[in-house]
């Protein structure tokens, strides 16, 4: 795998892995600011959640990164409490599953608290959790739950696909943002290398949408780990048919750039929505309704949906394979999107999008 | 301090929140205050004897039942009057209402209806405290039926490990809504704390606001050394659940239930004392009432402010 | 109030309040099916739920209907287990946002026990939630999960917008309908009296959509009170303007009747979609995102939305009374949709919705 | 019975469990097995001595780390390998994989990876049990780490209060995934559990399959009365916490921590039996491989079925 991401106005660039970006920030966080604190289960083993806190209870003492009991609710209801007294807390899950269990917490107190009270209180803090997917994470280890927690109001919820949107977004969030933060990390993404810029950016990753490639003929809008699968799809149909894909990354997905989207649907007509969760009462839906509301004609035909199958997620991986769209399925829907159903273009072989992570040694 | 004082102190502060739900009861047929009141009529003393024993910048975390502690705290008549009404004048512009008051520059954070909800809180808030130093202490206070949801569990395991200035304060009317705390708990809420490793202590007496007062500091001694603590205060709950009315009449409970704690209700009882400071704080509700009613209703302008 | 409800070919009418018809269809399944039991905090209480649940603690034992502590996620994982064994559970929260305590045994395990494990076990059960609204209900008392909940494949979630569609839709759901149920009853509409068949009507209310009432000129795509909102917004402009209003009642949020739908904005070629809850990644959403798929040219221009304002619920009453949109607002939607922003027809004064419904005395 | 020969049935199934294990450590390197395995090794007599004391129609609810109780109560080999297998043949069709093993028909129900879900699940079908009068019992097993869940204080408290025979069944291996339970719990959990007035008692002789055998009947009979009990077992987990390696190496814990319960593993002691079974078994386990390999992946068909 190997993919071109949006051009850095930065000339000087390096090799951080997802993983590596997290915890660059984590510890900045750390560094930085001594009211921020990292609690979650794990955080403080070796393994340290994928390798994004690791050594860091070793580098700060146990009173700022430290594990928990099994607490989803309780740990939620800790960070909101030091959050108000000024504490900046970043919480774990180390799959998105295990969040409803904190729901509660998260959608009735943490979204709720500073617009409840009228402004005069407020609980900025960062949640993570991880999506996973890939080797048998069956039904209750492979949800996305983006769109759950973007109905609602006093959530910002955001999913960075890169390690330059760690690098960039995270320390926007952490202690600067003023409310509670969901960010929604995708495991495939972990062991992936990325190309960041090796200074500030010029124009750092926004917590919002951005373009993440230029292009005129399709506009596909994707979260996470679709983002990079549009990235592929868009190189092989540029190689293969010279179709030039713009690829946005919704990137906030409580606070997209909607006018960015729109705006680069006006220019090519056609769009394909390509979100980590299933489609229904989805990311998909909530595009089509921000089209529809501006303009429904602002499209030639009906736009491409690819996301999970309405279904639990299945633990074979002969099912799996087909739940998830493939990079078949991401490039037909393009093409069929730019040139019909009958575009008579070959299109790439691989069976299951994993392969391509596990292929995948970068770094581009 | 003269004892006497102190009684006197804490007795106007616990007829000042009787005073002001009862002009609440007043009020409600006027559609003024448009939202869920849950009184604390009987449970005056508990709210008193706790904050009294507090210092100002202490924090407690409570429930929709918190008109008492919102009080007894220190919080302003005026604001919440204005809040209950629904005005821009209120603590939180009207945003809140009687269930989630607030009075964080004295210390009474956000009050959730959420029933166990804000009980994390404390112990987050006891966690920060803990690690900078902070002679401060966090309060959790919460209903019997609160200690029935897992977070409660949670709560205490994490404060027992954590060692962190935490007082568990449950109030104990003995209901939540209409049930009966013996159709709802298996549990000793003592001897459940203990196996925690965390000191417990009830009191019957949950009338009186000095010997509240006195369980409290004994409690924060433990607390403030760093070791959580459960306070459970037995209490009476005179009025309805949620609402301005009785409810004996429902046939769920006897009015007997209540006329034991009616029997030694200081404010019922210290009439002399009641007719000496009566006068003054009805002159502070009524004030606070008009305060309220002149202050605007929160527009439009108000609608989208203040959500991220 | 008098809000005229689709015609019924039976001719024998009745009438019942929701809360009546909810009580009743308690009743009946627990008269009929032995295995059915009803647990939730305040059941057998004097109250018992809104009165949908009086008296059946002392007609059919505490076995059957009885108390539970304070416990969301336990009192749903017993359900679960029960269910397991083929009992009929059938759960209350008094209010919706209650279910966020309830979420993991919801949506990690409820909805997917049956694919999770190829078929070989389900529970089937009824979970009921009540939403709140007006009287200050504030933000942590008024939520409406149903996009939450239909978002999770598993998941069955009906919104049942009269007492018809409790005494149709609960026995086909009760004992019979092979997976768990999300019922989202909304606190407006327990005390409205409506009129319902007498018999077994010819057509009941299926558990997907149905039009409430027909029309020519506009669809409006409803859910819940919203139903109601949008049938006497009709009757307004039937009056006023002669304008033919059809209004559908999605009725179902996890699998309306999508041909339907679609099959009366053809027709009408506008669109007004009317939620109870946010329109961000909400009913609306998914509304446009079938529209799209199909066809986005099908509407003449873009559709009109309704929901809760994009905030917490606020307590203060004149902030509530605009957090949701009034019969002002949605006889504006409608006529705008028709006639264009400049129809110039008079629109109702009234300020609030709850005021409708407390002047409300019916039956229709 | 001769006491012998129930030795000689418990440990038959001990070891089958071990070497169904060792075989999946074996096959693993091949991507046979496509999904996350958590092993019981070291911990196979919780699973036997427990199932073994246990009708047939008695319910077991169980978590992602349940190959032993599958095996232990009965479920098909064949149909246990092509469930891991990710095969048609396979108990769920291969949709479930080795975290949400089940075998309704032995009466060990749906596994759940989300710790402590099922406890409640073992509740409610005690609850039917006991309102049709059945005498037969729902076991919830979990471990040390479960107990810490907010759902768990629930489930005692209804338990204990609704007198459902329920047995909670605590796999104690002193670990969740890498953490210590002196790190995580402030509790007891006997201690715990008896301020819900429920009997408990803890087995430090997990090695033991007949002692936990015993003490499971000894509970069963309090929870056949009608009573919850809370039974403990103290146990070695050998393995990393999911996946198929030793994990002495990342300096985390000791393999002394293991060695003890090393030296007392009967699997390990009494070579003697093992080589005297281990040929039939080893003989069940290649046809039970076999069958997974020849069984179907399922295919497209197979993904949108059995959803409502
Ligand atoms: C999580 C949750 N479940 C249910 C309710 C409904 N409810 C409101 S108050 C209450 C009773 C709580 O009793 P307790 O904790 O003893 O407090 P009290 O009202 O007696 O002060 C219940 C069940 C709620 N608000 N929150
Ligand atoms: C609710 C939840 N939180 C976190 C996890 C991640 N996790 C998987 S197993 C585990 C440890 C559980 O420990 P314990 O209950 O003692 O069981 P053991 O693995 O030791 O058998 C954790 C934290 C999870 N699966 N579910
Ligand atoms: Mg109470
Ligand atoms: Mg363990």
């Amino acid at each position: 795998m190997n993919v071109s991401s949006k051009e850095r106005p930065s000339t000087q660039t390096r090799v951080l892995s997802y993983a590596g970006a997290l915890l660059e920030t984590m510890d900045s966080a750390l560094a930085d600011h001594p009211n921020v604190f990292i609690m979650g289960q794990g955080v403080d083993d070796f393994k340290g959640i994928f390798g994004s806190t690791t050594g860091l209870a070793q580098k700060y003492g146990a009173q700022r990164v430290f594990d928990v009991p099994l607490m989803e609710e309780g740990m939620t209801g800790v960070a909101i409490g030091a959050a108000l007294v000024g504490d900046y807390p970043i919480t774990t899950h180390i799959r998105a599953d295990f969040s409803f269990l904190a729901m509660n917490q998260i959608v009735n107190l943490a979204s709720k608290y500073r617009y409840m009270f009228g402004g005069i209180m407020s609980c900025p803090m960062l949640i993570r959790l991880v999506v996973g997917r890939s080797w048998g994470q069956g039904a209750q280890h492979s949800q996305s739950p983006q769109a759950t927690f973007a109905h609602y109001p006093g959530l910002t919820v955001v999913m960075p696909s890169t390690s330059q949107a760690i690098v960039d977004m995270y320390p926007q969030i952490i202690v600067r943002h003023p409310g509670p933060v969901v960010s929604i990390e995708h495991r495939l993404l972990y062991n992936l290398d990325f190309s960041v810029s090796a200074g500030t950016p010029a124009k750092p990753i926004p917590l919002t949408s951005y373009v993440a490639r230029e292009g005129r003929d399709v506009t596909v809008v994707a979260t996470s780990v679709m983002v990079l699968e549009a990235l592929r799809a868009a190189q092989y149909v540029a190689e293969k048919a010279g179709i030039e894909v713009e690829v946005i990354d919704l990137n906030s997905i409580s606070h997209p750039d909607w006018e960015l989207v729109i705006g680069s649907i006006r220019k090519t007509g056609r769009l394909v929505i390509a979100d980590t969760s299933w489609l229904e009462y989805g990311v998909a839906g909530e595009v089509c309704r921000q089209v529809m509301m501006r303009d429904p004609a602002m499209l030639r035909q009906a736009p491409a949906m690819l996301g999970m199958a309405a279904a639990p997620c299945p633990t074979a991986k002969s099912l799996e394979d087909i739940y998830y769209p493939s990079q078949h399925e991401t490039v037909e829907a393009i093409l069929t999107q730019v040139c019909g159903s009958r575009h008579g273009i070959e299109l790439p072989v691989e069976r299951s999008m994993t392969e391509g992570y596990k292929r995948f040694r970068g770094p581009f | 301090m003269d004892s006497d004082e102190r009684y006197r102190r804490l007795f106007r502060t616990a007829l000042t929140i009787r005073l002001v739900e009862e002009r609440i009861i007043e009020l409600y047929p006027s559609d003024r205050i448009q939202s869920p009141v849950h009184l604390s009529i009987g449970q005056e003393a508990v709210a008193v004897g706790v904050c009294d024993a507090l210092n100002v910048d202490d924090l407690v975390f409570a429930t929709y039942r918190s008109h008492g502690f919102y009080i007894a705290k220190g919080g302003s008549l005026p604001k919440m009057f204005a809040e209950l009404y629904g005005r821009v004048g209120g603590v939180s512009k009207g945003k809140a209402g009687s269930m989630h008051l607030s009075a964080p520059e004295v210390g009474l954070m956000g009050s959730s209806a959420v029933v166990a909800s804000s009980i994390p809180h404390a112990v987050g808030a006891a966690l920060s405290f803990k690690r900078r130093g902070s002679s401060r202490v966090a309060v959790a206070v919460f209903g019997d039926g609160a200690t029935e949801e897992g977070v409660y569990h949670e709560s205490l395991n994490f404060a027992a490990l954590m060692k962190v200035p935490v007082l568990f304060l449950c109030e104990d009317n003995g209901l939540a809504v209409h049930s009966f705390k013996n159709a709802r708990q298996s549990y000793n809420l003592l001897e459940h704390a203990k196996t925690f490793g965390i000191e417990a202590r009830r009191l019957d007496e949950g009338w009186d606001m000095l010997a509240i007062r006195q369980a409290t500091l004994d409690a924060l001694s433990v607390v403030r050394a760093g070791r959580p603590f459960v306070l459970e205060i037995a209490t009476g709950r005179y009025k309805e659940h949620v609402g301005v009315g009785d409810d004996f009449h429902f046939g769920y409970r006897n009015a007997t239930d209540i006329d034991a704690w009616k029997a030694r209700d200081p404010l019922l009882l210290d009439e002399k004392l009641v007719a000496e400071l009566k006068p003054e704080i009805d002159r502070e509700i009524a004030a606070a009432a008009e305060f309220a009613e002149t202050s605007p209703f929160p527009g439009r302008d108000e609608l989208l402010t203040d959500i991220i």
